[in-house]
């Protein structure tokens, strides 16, 4: 855990609301998948919640973020409404995309989150391509991309990489290496253990870090984002992390040891934080229970708001095909 | 000649049943793809690896583009590999291989290399799985010169097509739809069930008008047909099941039969297999046509996530209808 | 109004002269592709690096997939980005993210980003540059919705119709054909020479049969019609210019008055352009057809090397008398 | 250079047979491009001649190359006939290829020589899927495959190296990085400036070695295929050399400096080799003339039966299409 010094009364406020209302939100889609409200293949990321909310935490609201197909949290670390948010997973009229995109494809462009997608890796020369009009710019603004250790392999992963370094580009890759990829555990895919080195030999400065201690993710993100915001570049974040619920909602992961998922469960990130929170007394327990209370009825709110926003109509099909 | 044995399955099982007898018959067959030793996401591959063990049916990472590529060094060499693609919408990362190289070789080579490889990918637009899941692309390979494409619509002949492919010395795409997974048929056993490549089946016999379908939309063009027959109106239901080589004959013999022709598929309508199955059927029975050739596909858009506009967004039986009924009307 | 200044240009001047116009006239324009700062392989993009810089003329690595994905990124943020694929074989690299991404984000979206992108490749069979370097796959994005498909046949539409393409706000693939890189012809210069995407353009006027021919084949169709003429066979050739979308009216009321058509692409036949225009032409003008729609394409082959093999395969004048004059006999 | 030790007299006169062989045949190669016997997009490689001629002397008739583009040397090393492989650059009804594939598409499937490619990077992924049947026929049989320094940028290169480290096939990945593609230099497609770095990230056992001498590429070499036909899995290798042509036969290649072109005419592999041979007695005079001879005579009759094979007709167009 980094150091209490690091983060204030403020900080932990709002690094606490941003993982509550994360867990909140997907437990809550969860259900909803489960009553076939939210239909499709939905991604949760149930346990991974610290890599959203450290990395975004350190972010502007001008700059720019692309998720993978696990996407509602950098979305929601992004500031994403959070009923237009679960609108589109129900696949409302009110929904971000008015329904037509759905879990993979969040786009929320008010806030700057650029895209998810359903192609593992499909982000990454997005990212890039976005980041490069950032350079332009000339503001500091920065592209924040997130991907699974899954990813990793996917050709465009690399092509990606090489571009951001050769052509010194303000993105920072952010692997949530959650350990698998669907059913099969990294070691199945690559020989590589530490992704992050795969950075090393583009020379992206890379830091591997322990992707359930929200305060170390933050603590890394900041020190990528301040590089590459000052013109040094991209950077790479490897957060070790892992998922608590099956890859999609309704998999009933199997392929996992019982003692693994249990040995991680001891790691969940909320916990810890709520911990640290305690241990430092960064914030009383009431606060830390408003905190709690308020990420939950917005998220109620929010699902409130997605059930009574009506479905789209079917002649919106053929709109938004050509600008 | 002995009955065939048969069975029931649904058409995962067929699927599963024809790599289990074609890697039982063959030590030439292998299988590859993104956790098919686990089963794959709906089953397909289930308990391959365990009565095959993990050198013949490989786990491969997300690299579609070099996974495909592997396969086609394999094949060269005298395997026979079926790779999985898990979602026909990631063959986009694999058309270099598949395109230039899988599908060229042998000609490339004058004859030198053979390339026995099949494709097994999954479409359609089912269960909300968005723009990037549900597209059915049958149509880009049937304008690629050393590909043969499959899409089968029963059990019986996602069996019988499946080993027919694997046999196969040339690239074939195997396109099964992901909709059509959980519906069940009769399947022959033995090798009385292989089914040729390039033979269509005739679903139901009828005068008035020739209804051509894919895939899952067979079903939906035979209850149409049910319903026309109601109307007095006798539809020809013809399922191509193998798109290239492609039974012109059979669908040319049924249109100067009934002198109207409709072409059903999932895919978007413009620049899809409708086209040119009414090019060549026009073609052939020209001068027997009493009117258009129809098509009925998607609208031109991608696939929308909304269960709602999924459902309007595939074509079904009531719309074959009333195309039907505009068709006779003409 | 003052008469438009005209110019002698060759195609690829014209393309040239396109980007360099529309760089100086809105800074959002960019330029990326493998040597496109030194000018590429055929000269296309050469000296646009002296003008604007290497910051909007960026050469790249050879990463097909991730450039072209580079390209939709900037993009979505405002850029007008002119992605070059050397050659359109390459394409297979880059099917992901332009078919996936680029195609679909402005739907997937519910129209929050934009995609004002161009990709530009060349394509054909023409100096012997053999199976991965020849061909024709303009049909597979008939196919692709939320993409539109250019094909300009002289330079004065490579001009008109590139800084139409650069100025639309969607993804428009726009395909030159290497043959035709040399031709010359008149270009006209300013505004008034821009050549909106979905017009086609009748290119001679006849009364007996249209003939709808794409790219290089225009001059093929324009150099056949010469040859009928002195048969008596009065042929219309129409340029469509654009794909999609496609000015079928145009098509449609040639063939009322003539009863009969035939289409003429590079592309092997088989799931080409062909089909789709056959497919949309009988549907609207079926009364008025004497004989079936013809196309001509390449043979179901890949492209061959050898020169006697490569000017066998790519259609010609010859092959398009003999086939208007079968059809004229149907 | 390798210590003379490492060479034979054998050994060197093969070497020294193969580099003439490939040097002259190309040089006969551009002649006939220049009077349009040779049709296409051609493209040699004087001044790599050690690169194909190194490694593939250690290759067993039995194992397996690929090529890339530029991919008549490693066919010629492979033992390709040279007549055979004239006629099909000729488009000849004799080629290798029936006059079907040209320069870039090269198989000669009775050596061993799989194919080149048209697609930079093509041909990675193929060489490891027959090196996995390679490895299960446990015959120890090695697959090698060619590309170059701008391959090295390409999603299949990558996907290829993660692939045969994971399932340790026996591959040699031979990179010959003579510093350009096409018109620009390495420098402006990648920061990495050993792409030898790439397979240590996968843990290829990996060597950068000087890719005009031909000793020291051999040695190398057999070392790689050493390892791989034991068992050992993948080799890499990264040939540090220099086209002293243009990137195709009839490039100006105004894009280098004269000085730079004429640094490497120095290092010429040939002329190093012909030092070598000389310095240690290796071959005696009559001996190097000889070989220079009999591939001068080789060449020569190549370029006889390929001109004076037939072309195809046209209803070869639609043969070989499906097998
Ligand atoms: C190109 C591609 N191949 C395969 C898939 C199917 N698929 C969806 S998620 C997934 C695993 C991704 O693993 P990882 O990148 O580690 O992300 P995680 O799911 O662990 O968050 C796969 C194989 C896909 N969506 N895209
Ligand atoms: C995928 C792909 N992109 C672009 C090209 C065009 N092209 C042909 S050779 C070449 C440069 C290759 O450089 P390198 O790999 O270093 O090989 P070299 O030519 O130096 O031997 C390029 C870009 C191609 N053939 N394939
Ligand atoms: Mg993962
Ligand atoms: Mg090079």
């Amino acid at each position: 855990m980094a150091a209490k010094s690091q983060l204030d009364g403020g900080t932990a406020q709002a690094l606490l609301e941003t993982m509550w209302t994360i867990r909140l939100f997907e437990e809550r889609v969860t259900e909803l998948c489960g009553t076939n409200e939210i239909p499709g293949l939905t991604h949760v990321g149930i346990g991974q919640e610290a890599v959203a909310a450290g990395t975004c935490s350190v972010l502007r609201r001008d700059d720019y973020v692309y998720g993978s197909h696990r996407c509602h949290a950098p979305a929601i670390a992004k500031g994403a409404d959070l009923g237009r948010l679960m609108a589109e997973l129900a696949g409302r009229s009110g929904g971000y995309c008015a329904g037509k995109g759905g879990s993979m494809h969040i786009v929320a462009a008010e806030v700057g989150f650029l895209s998810g997608t359903g192609v593992v890796g499909g982000t990454l020369p997005l990212a890039v391509g976005s980041a490069l009009v950032c350079r332009d710019h000339g503001r500091g603004q920065v592209v924040m991309v997130f991907f699974g250790d899954g990813a990793a392999q996917a050709g465009l992963f690399h092509e990606s990489l090489n571009l951001a370094s050769l052509w010194e580009l303000p993105v920072i890759f952010v692997c949530e290496n959650n350990g698998y990829a669907e059913f099969t555990p990294l070691s199945a895919h690559t020989k590589v253990e530490r992704l992050a080195s795969h950075a090393t030999t583009y020379a992206i400065p890379c830091r591997t870090v322990d992707g359930n201690d929200v305060g170390a993710v933050r603590q890394a993100a900041a020190e990528a984002v301040e590089t590459a915001r000052g013109g040094g570049g991209p950077g790479f974040l490897e957060c070790l992390t892992y998922r608590l619920r099956g890859h999609y909602v309704g998999d009933p992961a199997k392929y996992r040891e019982l003692s693994e998922v249990g040995e991680w469960k001891k790691k969940d990130p909320l916990q810890r934080f709520l911990e640290v929170v305690a241990r430092h007394a960064l914030l009383t327990a009431e606060e830390v229970e408003a905190v709690e209370r308020q990420a939950r009825e917005r998220v109620e709110a929010a699902a409130q708001t997605a059930l009574a926003s009506p479905p789209p109509t079917i002649d919106q099909t053929e709109s938004h095909v050509y600008a | 000649m002995p009955e065939a044995a048969q069975r029931e399955l649904t058409f995962l099982a067929a699927i599963t049943a024809a790599l289990k007898e074609e890697m039982a018959r063959d030590a030439a067959v292998m299988v590859l793809g993104e956790d098919v030793a686990v089963g794959g996401p709906f089953g397909a591959t289930r308990g391959l690896a365990e009565e095959f063990g993990t050198a013949r049916v490989v786990n491969t990472p997300i690299s579609e583009g070099a996974v495909m590529g592997v396969a086609v060094g394999a094949a060269v060499l005298g395997r026979r590999p079926v790779v999985e693609i898990m979602f026909i919408d990631f063959i986009t990362l694999a058309m270099d291989q598949l395109v230039n190289q899988a599908a060229k070789l042998h000609y490339m080579s004058g004859g030198q290399l053979r390339v026995p490889l099949v494709v097994r990918t999954q479409c359609g637009a089912t269960g909300s799985y968005a723009a990037q899941h549900s597209q059915c692309l049958e149509a880009w390979f049937l304008h690629v010169p050393g590909v043969k494409v499959v899409m089968p619509a029963t059990p019986a002949d996602a069996r019988g097509l499946l080993k027919a492919a694997i046999r196969d010395d040339n690239p074939v795409l195997f396109i099964e739809q992901r909709g059509l997974y959980w519906s069940k048929g009769a399947v022959e056993e033995g090798e009385a069930g292989i089914v040729p490549l390039g033979r269509a089946a005739i679903r139901r016999g009828g005068e008035d008008v020739t209804v051509v379908a894919l895939a899952s939309m067979v079903s939906e063009a035979l209850s149409a047909a049910g319903q026309l027959a109601e109307e007095g109106i006798s539809a020809e239901v013809i399922d191509p099941r193998s798109l290239h080589p492609l039974d012109l004959e059979t669908i040319a013999e049924s249109v100067k039969k009934t002198h109207r022709l409709l072409i059903v598929h999932e895919a978007v309508a413009q620049g899809g297999v409708g086209a040119e199955v009414a090019m060549q059927a026009q073609l052939a029975a020209f001068n027997y046509l009493d009117a258009p050739v129809r098509r009925l596909g998607a609208p031109f858009t991608p696939v929308p996530y909304s269960p709602v506009l999924e459902r309007g967004y595939v074509p079904n039986a009531a719309a074959i209808v009333a195309t039907v009924q505009q068709l006779m009307r003409e």
